[in-house]
Parts: C-alpha cells; structure tokens; sequence
C-alpha cells in the first residue's frame, strides 16, 4: 500500500488520500493554512454560542470566541439571543469584562460609549456638547454575527449572510445529534463551565473524540485504578464493536459506541451523549493552540440524586482534572508538535483503521445514509478531514453546496 | 484570633509534612491524612461582573474540578502509581509551598486553617506550571492525629493553561 | 537577634490578617491597620553601575511609584472602592504571600520588621503579573494592637511590565 | 455620514478620511506597517532623548532608545553630548550595562574593546601583541545618530543626516511647547525616571494625551476619590471647553487645557506643563507593544516645600501606580487588540468629534498658526494621524518638507 | 517528628537571616555560616524513565552543578565580590524565599532540615528567572551558633533556562 | 582598511570579505538564513549524537537532537547505534520521553504502536481486531537517519544519504582532533550531561571555543580569584602564543594551545581536550536560541583520585554554574541582539585578528596542511565561516565536495 501523497497541489483535498487512509501532517500546524481556516470554516460555519438555559433572562449573557475573536451571547429584551463581537466601535476597547453575567447595556470603560442588548449604540457621552449630535448611532452599533438561529435551545451563529439555514447545515445527521442530548428532557447547562486551554491544534482535539483506539493505552492507569483488565477492554473496543456509524453531509459525525455516543457537530462543537450529558467546544487560538470549553446538561426535573449522578460521572472524567481527560492533553500537544516535523515532512499521517469496513446500512428508514461496521475505526477521522478539505477548497457557500462530498461507505 | 504559638507550630508541620508527601509522589501515605467523611473540592472559578461576584465559584453540586470523597480520592491515588500513568512517567518535578497559615475558625474539635500555596510543576525538559490561589481546610484531631476532613481549594485562575491537573493541591 | 516564638507568631498572623484583607479586597478595613503619622512608600529601583548602587534606589524626595501619607492612603483606598474602579471591575484574583519575616531592630515601642513578598495579581480571562521584593515595616503597639507606621516596599524589576500597579503591596 | 473607507491603497493618506473622521484600525497592530514606522518616522525624526540636567559632567550617560535600539546619550569632554548605539563594533555585545551613571569609557565586556565618549574606538587589548596594529580605529568607533541638537536644554537625536535643524523641526509651535516646560525656570530632572511597558501600540498611548472625552468615563473612580462630581468634571470638560489649539507642521500638538496643556512633539514626546512638569516618552517596541519613560521637571532654585510640591503631584497621578495613569493603560492594551480585529477589518476607528469645530484664530500674532474652538475634541488626533500619513508616504526628507500637511482648520 | 515552636523558631531565623545575607550580597558573611568541613552541593538532574528515577539526579562524585568544600565556595565568594565580575555588574536583584521549613532527622549535634525554596532574580532591563526546588542542610551547633555542615540543592528543572548560575542557593 | 561589504548578492560567499576580516552580522539572527542552515547545514552534515560508552548495553538510549528536532540515539540488539526521530508514525506524538535509559522498544502512549530498536514498527494493538493486518509494518517505521557511523566510540549521524562516508567528512584534521580525546584512554562519559539554553544564534557560541582573545577580559574575574594578575593572563594568551594552527575541510578547527586544545568538528562539536576532557555540542532552537549539552570525558582506569581530578576540572569551570562559562552566557546573547541590529545593519563584524599571520608550516609530515602563527587570532572564526558559506551555498553534496574551500594561510 503506498506511503506517500502526491506532492501538494493548491487543492486541500490532494492533502489526503482518503482511499488509501494517508493526510498531510503539515494541515496540524502550518499558519498559512490556519490563517485560511478562520476565514472558510470558522468564518462560514455555524458555530455552537451556548444554550438557551444560560441565557434566560434578557441581559443574561455568555462570552465565547468565534475563531479567534471574542463575542458575547446576549438575551436581547425581544427574547431573542444576539451575537455581539466584544469590541467598541470608536477605538475598539472591550465592552464586556466577564465571561457570563447579567447587564442591561455595554458601557465601553475607556470613553462610555453605551450599547443596548442589541448592540445598538444607544450612549455617546457629551452627544450634544462635544459631538454637536452628529454622531450617526444607527451606522456605529456593535459588529455582529450575520446570523443567530438554534435549534432545540441550542443556539448558534455565523459570520457568512450567505450561509443557508442552520437546519440545513445540520441536516438530518446534525439534528439527531443535539436531539440525543436534547431528549435527555428539559435540559439545563449545570453552572460552570471549564476552560481549558493546550498547545495543540484544534482539528486533533476533535478527532480524539472518536478515538476508541487510544482508549486501552492512554487511559491504561485509568482501568488499572477501576480494576478492568486489558482484556475487557479489548473486548468492549475492539470486538464488541459492530454498530451503527453516521457520517453527515459538511462533516458532521456520530459513533454509537455504547456509553460514549461521541458526536461532532462541524467543525468544533462535540456531544458526548449516552453515559455523559456533554458538550464540548473547542475554539482555535493559532495554529497550535486551542481553548476547549466544557458544558454539562442535566434535566431540570432530574432529582437530585440523578442530578448529582449526571455530574458527578461528568467531573470524575472531563477536563484538566478528569481522570480521564487528564491524559489527553499531553497526547494532542505532542501530535501538534510531531505534525511539524521537517524530517517527516513527505511522510503522511496514517489514518489506515477500518479502511472500507463501513458498509452502507440497507433498510434504515432514517432520512439520512448510516452505515455499519467496527465502530472502532478512523472512518469517522476519515470523513472529518475529507469534509474539511471541502470547506477550504471552496470559494464560498455556494460553492461548497455545490461540491460538497456526500456520505459513502469508506 | 490566632493561635499561639505551639499550636500554630503543630499545624504548619502538618501541612509541611504533607506538601513533603505530595511532592515525594507518595500518594498513599497522603490518603491517609483523610477522615473517611473527608471531602476534597475545587469549584469551578469564574470571571463575572463585578456586581455580581457571588457566582464567581460554583457551589457544591455544581460543576467541579474536583469534589471527590475518600473513595474517590483513593481512585485518583491509584491511578497515579499506576505503572501506566504516563503523566508520572517520568515523574513531574512538583514543589508545594504553603504561605500565611492562619487558623479561622475553632468549632469542637474541628478547626478551620486557611493558607495561600504556589504549586510549581516541571515536567519533561520544559515544561512548567504555576498554580496559585487559595485553601481552606477543616481539621479533625483523630486519637491524637490531625486529619483533613474537608479541602477546599480556591484557584486564582479562570482560564488553566497548564496541560492537565493530575496532582493534588 | 530574632523574637521568641510568640512574638515572631504574633506578627506572622498580623501580615497573614493584613494580606487577607487586602486578597478580600477589605480596603478600607486595611487601612485600619496604619497609624495617623504612617507613610507607605515605594521608591523607583534603577539599573545602575555597580560602582554606583546607592543610587539603585531613589531617595525619599525624589521619585517615587508610591509616597503616602494617611490622607493619601485613604484617597488611593477611595478611589480602589469606588463603582468606577474598572480596574477592580471585575476584582483581580490577587495572592500576597509573605516570606522570611524577620524583626531587624526594635526601638521603644516601635518594630522593624523585614520580608519578603510574592504579589500574584490573575485579571480577566489570562492575564497574569508577578510582583517581587523585600518589603520593611516600622510597627507599632497602639493600645494593644499592632499597626503600621512606616512601610517601604523594594520592587526586585527596573522596568515594570505589569500593566499598572492598582493594588497595595 | 458615510462609515467606511476607500479599499486600501498603497498610500497611508488613503487609509484614512480625516474630513469625516475615520481611520483604517489595521494601522495600530500591523506587523508591516509598523517595520515602515521604524524606518519612515523613527529613522527621519529629531527623537527626543533626555535633558542636559541628566548628564551634566563630561562622562554622565543616560540609556533609552531610538525605535526599537538602545542608544547611550552621554555628555563627552568637550562639554556636548553624543548619542551612541549601545553595540559593540568587534562582535556586537553590549557596552553599556546601566540605565544611567558616569563613566570615563565605554567597554565591552566581551573582549574589551573600549570607546570614548566621542564613541571613539580608544582601547584594542592586545592591539599590537594581537593585531599588529592594523585595526583602523578610526572606522570601527561606536555607531552614532547621524545628528544630534538640543533646544533649551532638551537633548534631541534623528539618525537621518538629511534631517532639517531641530527648530525647523520644532518650528515655532514645537517651541513654544518646550518653552512652556523651560519657562519653569532654571529647570532639572529629578532623580527617578520611571520605566513602564505595556502590550499596546505607541500611537494610541500618544492620542490619549489630548484626549480628554475619556477622563470622566476612565477615570470616574479617581473623581469619586477626589469627591468631584459627574457634574462637576463635565463642566470643566465640555462646557468651559473653548480656547487656543494649535497644531504644528510635521504633527506636534497642544492643546491648551488649564491644569494640563499637553504637548505632544512628534512623532513620541509628550510634555505635560501646565499643573504637572514632566515628559513621557513612548518607545515603540513591536507593532503591539512600547516602553513608557517619565521624567519630571522642577525648578533647580524652588524651594524645598515648591520642589516636594512638583513631585507629590506628579507621583500621584502618573505612571504604572499613578492614581491617573493606572486606569489608562487597560485601555491602551484594548484598543491595540481591538485594532487587530479581522471581523471588524472594514470597520474604521471613529474620529468624529468636533469635526470642523475648530477655527483659525484670527489676529493672533504668533509665528504660526493657532486655532481656537472645543478643546475637548479628535482635532488633535485627526491632525496627529494626517502628519503621521505624511512621515509613512514620504520617500525621504526632501519629499516630507515638500508635501507635509499644513495646519489648516478641521 | 517536629521540634517545638522556640527550636523551629530559631530554624527558621536562621535561615532567613542566610537569605538576607545573599539577597545582599553580603557573600563572604553568609560564607561565615559555614563550618569548615562543609560540602555544598547541587546534582544535576535529568529527566529519566520512571523505572530508573534512582538516576534521576547524579551522585556525589559525578557531574554536579555545585560540589565545593569551604575553599571551594570560598573562591566563588572570591569571584562574585571582585570588580570584574560583570554577571554581577550591576547585580542582580535576587529574593530568597524558603517554604515549608522541617526539621527531618536529629543525629547528636546535628540537626538535618529541609525546606522548599523559590529564588527569583531580576537582572538588567527584564531578564527574570526563576528556580525553584528543595533544599536539605545539616545544621550543626558551634559554640552556640548554627553553622551549615552540608547542603544539598535539588532544582526542579532538567534543562536550565536561565542565562547562569552565578549566585547561591 | 575597507570595513564595508559589497551588496548582498544571493550568494553567501559574498556575505563576508574574509581577506579583510568582515562579516555580514545579519546572518547570526536572520530568520530566513536560519531555516536555510537546517537544510544547508544540519539536513547534510555528519552530527555529533552522543558516544558509546553511554550506551552499551543493548536498549541504552541518549536522547539529543539534530538540527531542531529530537532523535534518539539507541543500541539495537545486533550492538549497532540507531538514530530515530522521536515522532510516532501513526500521528506524530513522542515514543520516548526520557533524556537517556534503557529500554527493550519505544511505545507511543496515545495508541500504542510500539517500535523496535531498530525502529522497525513491531507493535500495533488491534492489528488483527481493528486493522484486519493491512498496515504494511514495513512502510511505517519510524523515521531514521540517513546513515549513522562513528569513529573511536564517537557516533556520528546525518539526514543526508549522499553524504561521503564520516572519515571523509572529518579528514585527517578531524580525525586528529578525536584522537586527541580517545587517547586519553579507555574513554567513557561521566554520567551527568548538562543542558543549558541561551537566546543566542549557534554559531556564536561555536566562535567562542577558540577565541582567546576574551579570555582576560570576560573571565576576568576568575583569574582574579586565582590570583593570577592580567600581566601573567596576558603572557600565556598574547606572548607564549605561537603554535599549531589546524583548519580542516569543511570547517574542522584545531587550536593548540597549551591546557585548551579546542577543536571544533562542523558545524556544532566542541571538543575541550588538554586541560579538560569534554565534549560540547551546541543545538539551534531557532536563529536566536541555542540548547548546550556537555559530555565529560574520562579514562575507566583511571585511580578514584585522577577520575576525581578530571571532574573537578571540568564541574569548576562549565556549564551554567561553571566559574568559567557563568560569564559567557551573556555576551553570547548581547552579541546575538547585536547582530540584529538594524542601525547596524551595513556595518559587518570585524573579523580582523592576525589576519595573514598563519602560514602554511613546512615539513610536517601529517596527512593534512598543519598553520603556524599566534595562536590567539580570528584564523579560526573566519575559517570556520567561510567553509559556512561552502555549505549554504552548495546545492548538494557533490556540489560541497567539489567547491569546497581547501585550508590555504589567511
Ligand atoms: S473606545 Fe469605547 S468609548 Fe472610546
Ligand atoms: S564584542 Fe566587544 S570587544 Fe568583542
Ligand atoms: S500517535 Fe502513536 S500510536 Fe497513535
Ligand atoms: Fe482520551
Ligand atoms: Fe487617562
Ligand atoms: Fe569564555
């Protein structure tokens, strides 16, 4: 089988050999490619804000990123949520100073220009006396996102007006995805959120979400401190390991591991949605650094004592200190350090598990294809990377609607 | 209040003995420095409007670090002098250090003692932590014994940038 | 010379107290702790020739990054607590932690008292400033309390690459 | 009023619409520009670099920068002062190690080549044992400005040797700036030059000095310390607001605030002379970074209780622990991220206030222009960046003195 | 084991005292807290395997940072206090903090003590470095005073980021 | 004397005048030369990897680097030394995270592919289970050296598979210059490498070894705390000064001088052999960042007290502790700010020590051109930088080997 990958052409999509299961290292770490990415993924996708249980009340407000830069979600007294960017528009200070709050407006500290929930331009110190009333307030409100929509109280926003519908976007794939979380009831964000940030690049924290095969190893002390032997690991990963795979149009994806049920929704938000009740983000800080965020969603008609089950399962393995997440962190870092290498610059990343093995599943009335096969596999790091070589090759929506890869056994 | 100054001596001892401990990897033997109704808690910190800082740490119940029991903290123990941890492997240089220890409250048998630390990590060849902040621990003497029966750690960051939090504050 | 372990233990849990205070950001109860006649001041600390050191440390007179007096204090203290103090908007995650305390002269009824200090100041989402140095503290009994009558602190850094120094050290 | 700017054009004048009040944000954090900054105004301009009080003996030095370089002013034997570039000519090392002293030679601590205070290359260890003689002293002496001029004691360098004299620089408006700090008598630095840094760009830290719109907002809580009301600043700022502005050739400015009066010598000095007597200076050190230098003045015959008068004002407000500039440099760091912002790279800075406002002065017989009208406004600002649009599109001296900007009415 | 509050008291002044005198470059006086047959040490750490920690640091004998008896440390002294020491031209601006001072063995006169250490330095403009690890001395009593008969450093980093290691730890 | 150079061509040659002792400074801090030195330089040269009595047995490890990036040097079970890249080839994370050890194969902790010692790829959990056999072992190896050879126990490397066999590449001059080590003895290294990082370009650093002429003035200190005053320093350095000078191809240096006898072996190993038995190798990190390794040397016959002897030496006087090098560190990285200068940026550094003092010495019967002259000169830094530019600017190696500078008095 080959090794190598023809040498790089302008097109992404000759930075991978999805056939035979080969990827460009270099897209992990170069900033060329990077400065790209924030424009055609991050500046056209639909990206997750936060859910609608954070956000209530108007003026309830949540601080996220999208790409790089920091936006604030805001329940707009119509009840609707806005996506602000967090910069004033006569000499760009920051307008808001917490991660999550409750305000009426965005007062800029530096001269006080005053912003409403909408972020119009409502406060223009010394209006009349210093500006002689001339300052045009409809022309110099807030930048915001081109489009805000959820679904299901999850809310998301992107910069592209021509993006289609978020619906589309998801597509039936995507849909399912939140609605496994979705239907765990009348579900809340538990106060909290975890930031966490790595030097590491954002594409390898998300293929590690449906990465069963790192589990045995990496997590090795984990199951030696729960006393499950190497074998009953293997037999969970490795042999009871048929199942469902779902692979969605724009790159969406689900595993159906059984207490894991791994989702990612395009490009940056995952769902871990059948043991946990979470979602995970994770922003891009440069080529070689990320910000993940974690939310834990629970029932708000959940007792307590499955209130605390459902956080205590969450805490006990996510993030910084999870004992489980703990020994991730390392592992992305060093692959993002390993992706530059100029040594191995000619040779490719190996993404060759479970090369055909998922069939398309007949009989499946779901209005979208699934598949079936080892559900442990790099199919779903496969389908991720060959959708993303989609995103930036395409010189706009249209484009991408046009050109997009559909979902095939692979 | 304050303490004089031999039980003053007797607490800063313990708290020395055990950073020595954490920083010697020897995990058991700090175990045992818990009631087993211990508990061991870091709250999730938050930035928030000023006006509005009663929400900056999550409360118990709520999304954590950590908020283990003894068991839990045996797990966590067990995972870390597992052959497999490969986050020990090899061992991160950690440095605890314990600054203006000073006793808070006096209830019963339990006393309350709070202390600022600075835990130092190298790891690797370059790799370097700091994490800082503040601690609030319950103290139960057990025949004879200070024990821990309730840790909380107040961390002063809002964003952690170090790789994981694999040891104990 | 050094005190026995009660006195030494007594100003140990003064600074303890005072840098609680000022971690809670307790401003105006800080201010409490200094005398009618006080005088808090940090001198500017230059590079100089080695040959030419007595000059590191500017004189008082000269400049200074701090030279209060009570009424000055107060107002510094006014300020930090107003509702326009966007620099505590929201509060930084502040850490004093004191070092090697040490009485170097006792006269009459007023103390010096020398150490060392780390001031960790964490802001917003991930900005981080060390503050380090020696501070000196003349201290006085007032009708059985302690209080502080002169303080000089001595930055280590020439060029301060913090963004401001809004708190007290 | 129109909001956006013509696409960018190769000229610096066209990123920004002075008529109108907008400025092209990408000139605040851009890499490439700034490099052209260093060359186009930090290699043309008369930079101010200390005061004869600071080095008054032959041998007294005093260390700061030239752009981003370090240069030594230092006053040689034949009573003038030289500006040397701390590098030494054998290997590069550094020959000065103090921010300021007294030697009677520079020598570098590598191999010892030492330079007098003319720069002069004076001492080779092993001149003749080593070199037999044939290093050519004479061309190996310590890189110097190319000129080097003082006014009224104010020491100030340009490494063009085409530079015009100082006081064609100056012209009569930056003269009367420094005659207004000199008039203080027979003035002297006090010991104690404060040296500050901050991740901001070092023209947003130079427009906050006539920028009196953000004192009431920025500074509220030193108002509520000081027990002035809203009310009562207001007033002081805009409304008892008319009186003399005036805007010098090349960019220098003041304006004429009473307890301020602050002048600002292009394109990095600024003089603060009317309550306070002191002069920041503001190095650039990156596109997103710069060093702040204080230096205050007094009266070498005040008396004691004048002289601690001088400093306890100037120590209570300015610098990183002043109960003024604490406040600023937050805004500063702001503005410069915000300036960067990709999402709002079509969207200008908004200069807008009092446009037009300020109108020459008629029957003022000074020997250059003054204005008169809002002395709380962007006027400044806007000429500020006009002049500085001259310095980048100017091809050299020659080009500068033929096409700068004249003060005109805006 | 922990010795009583007035025993530890005087520990703990005596090291603060040491920590003045090489904050103030008062070299060949903290050389005086030396006995004559003194050994000052400090391994050289390597990251290593976690099955072969035992080599983590060299041993007596083998490479080592610092491995001098009093004429050796003597010299060092000699050379930081001569006019052609440019690394401490102009000196540095070092603060010596100890942490979590605790008497671990009494052996006869000889007292062994350890503690955790925090060194930051600040030299010329903005070169900060910081080290940071533990210390263990054998203290002994002469005539009355407490002199250092052998002091081991143990670093946290394997690879050494700052520009030397002039002074002492 | 001329003290200017031509215009940069695009040739390196012309980036130094070394008949006049000039060199562009801009190549000790450029970024874009540096990246060209990894190619030119590192990609091709025979590398210092460590010696073999530091890995005797079967498993021993040492890891070091070549150019930027970790390898790890091995035993291999046939007794042959293995150069591998510390980079898994599944996704690029570390296989080994020890400085030096024993073990019996590499295992990368994110998924366990585990390699042998010869890098051959042994080990790949679920091969059977998730794989269905199809990874081609073969193929996915971890990366190696082109070729691995070594001389007396000293075990060379290179990236280039064209590169001419290792004694080739030394020559008899190199050669020499081990010898002189080796035949201290039944060589090993003392356990304990020391690892020291300075802002400083490598070749600074790789200058020093043989510069004499710093040694009075920056060791300064340390002479007077041995008592022994300039006038003597200055009789052993600049009188008692004529010897053997060795310029070897391709950039090997040798001085002679009594108690130092540094030799350099291009591009980055020292070698300290009369007074001290010690090997430096000094790693790039970047253009103005370097990483140091020490290796002592010593006979394993040697009685406790000569072994105690050769250690005290060295510990007493290198590394970052070393009462010798405590005083480098710090010129190396004022020289390498130095020679970024841009005020400076046309005038090279000098060059000029003894220029034309060493001549071609008659009748000795060595198998390589052996110099006489001072000792203490920049013969050796101006050889060493124009075989530099041999190297940067030769296409390949056939290309170095026939244009090449051969050792000529200069
Ligand atoms: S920058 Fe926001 S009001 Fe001026
Ligand atoms: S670098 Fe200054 S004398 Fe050599
Ligand atoms: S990255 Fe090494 S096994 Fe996967
Ligand atoms: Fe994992
Ligand atoms: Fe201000
Ligand atoms: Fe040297």
């Amino acid at each position: 089988m080959t090794t190598t990958l023809p040498k790089t052409s302008l097109s992404f999509r000759d930075r991978m050999d999805v056939e035979n299961g080969l990827v460009d290292r270099k897209i992990f770490s170069d900033d060329e490619i990077y400065q790209l990415e924030l424009k055609r993924v991050f500046g056209r996708a639909w990206l997750f804000m936060c859910h609608d249980s954070q956000i209530p009340n108007s003026g309830d407000f949540f601080q996220t990123f999208m790409g790089e830069e920091k936006v604030i979600v805001v329940r707009n007294r119509q009840g609707g949520a806005e996506v602000l960017i967090n910069a004033c528009r006569h000499r760009g200070a920051a307008v808001c100073r917490a991660h999550s709050g409750n305000t009426s407006k965005f007062m800029c500290a530096y001269h006080g220009w005053t912003y409403d929930l909408n972020g119009n331009l409502i406060g223009v110190p010394g209006n009349a006396e210093l500006y002689d009333k001339t300052i045009d307030r409809k022309s110099w409100g807030l930048g915001k996102a081109a489009q805000v929509m959820s679904y299901r109280g999850f809310i998301f926003a992107t910069l592209d007006p021509e993006a289609p519908p978020l619906e589309t976007f998801l597509g039936g794939a995507g849909k399912v995805m939140i609605d496994k979380l979705a239907d765990y009831g009348d579900i809340e964000v538990v106060p909290g959120v975890i930031r966490h940030r790595l030097k590491a690049n954002w594409k390898i924290g998300m293929e590690n979400d449906q990465d069963y095969y790192h589990v045995g190893i990496t997590h090795a002390s984990l199951f030696d401190a729960w006393q499950s032997s190497r074998a009953e690991v293997n037999q969970q990963y490795w042999i009871d390991n048929k199942g469902d795979i779902i692979l969605g149009e724009y790159g969406h994806i689900t595993d159906t591991m059984p207490g894991h049920f791994h989702s990612s929704i395009f490009p940056h938000m995952s769902l871990l949605t059948d043991l946990l009740q979470v979602v995970i983000v994770r922003h891009p800080k440069g080529p070689q650094e990320l910000e993940m965020l974690y939310f834990t969603f629970v029932d708000k008609n959940a007792s307590p004592e499955e209130r605390k089950a459902v956080i205590d399962r969450n805490i006990m393995r996510l993030g910084p200190s999870g004992m489980v997440e703990q020994d991730d962190g390392e592992n992305f870092e060093f692959c993002t350090t390993g992706s530059a290498s100029q040594l191995l610059r000619d040779r490719p990343f190996n993404y060759q598990m479970g090369l055909g093995s998922a069939k398309l599943k007949e009989g499946d009335d779901r209005d979208f294809p699934v598949f079936e096969g080892d559900r442990t596999s790099e199919v779903y790091a496969r389908w991720r990377i060959q959708c993303w070589a989609d995103w930036m090759d395409a010189e706009n929506w249209d484009d991408l609607i046009t050109n997009h890869s559909l979902p095939a056994a692979r | 209040m304050y303490l004089n100054a031999e039980a003053q001596n007797e607490i800063e001892q313990f708290f020395y003995e055990e950073a020595a401990l954490l920083d010697e990897h020897r995990y058991s033997d700090w175990l045992k420095l818990f009631t087993e109704d211990c508990r061991y808690w870091m709250p999730i910190r938050q930035t928030r409007l000023a006006t509005q800082m009663e929400d900056e740490f999550t409360k118990p119940g709520e999304i954590a670090f950590f908020d283990d029991d003894l068991p839990g903290l045996a797990k966590r123990v067990h995972k870390l002098e597992s052959p497999y941890a490969w986050g020990e492997s090899p061992r991160p240089r950690t440095r605890h250090m314990y600054h203006n220890i000073r006793a808070i409250a006096v209830e019963g048998a339990e006393i309350t003692v709070s202390c600022n630390f600075v835990f130092y990590r190298s790891q690797l060849e370059d790799d370097v932590d700091w994490f800082v902040g503040r601690r609030e621990d319950i103290l139960r003497r057990v025949d004879g014994q200070l024990k821990i029966v309730w840790r909380s750690i107040f961390l002063d960051q809002t964003v952690i940038e170090a790789k994981n939090m694999n040891q104990f504050f």
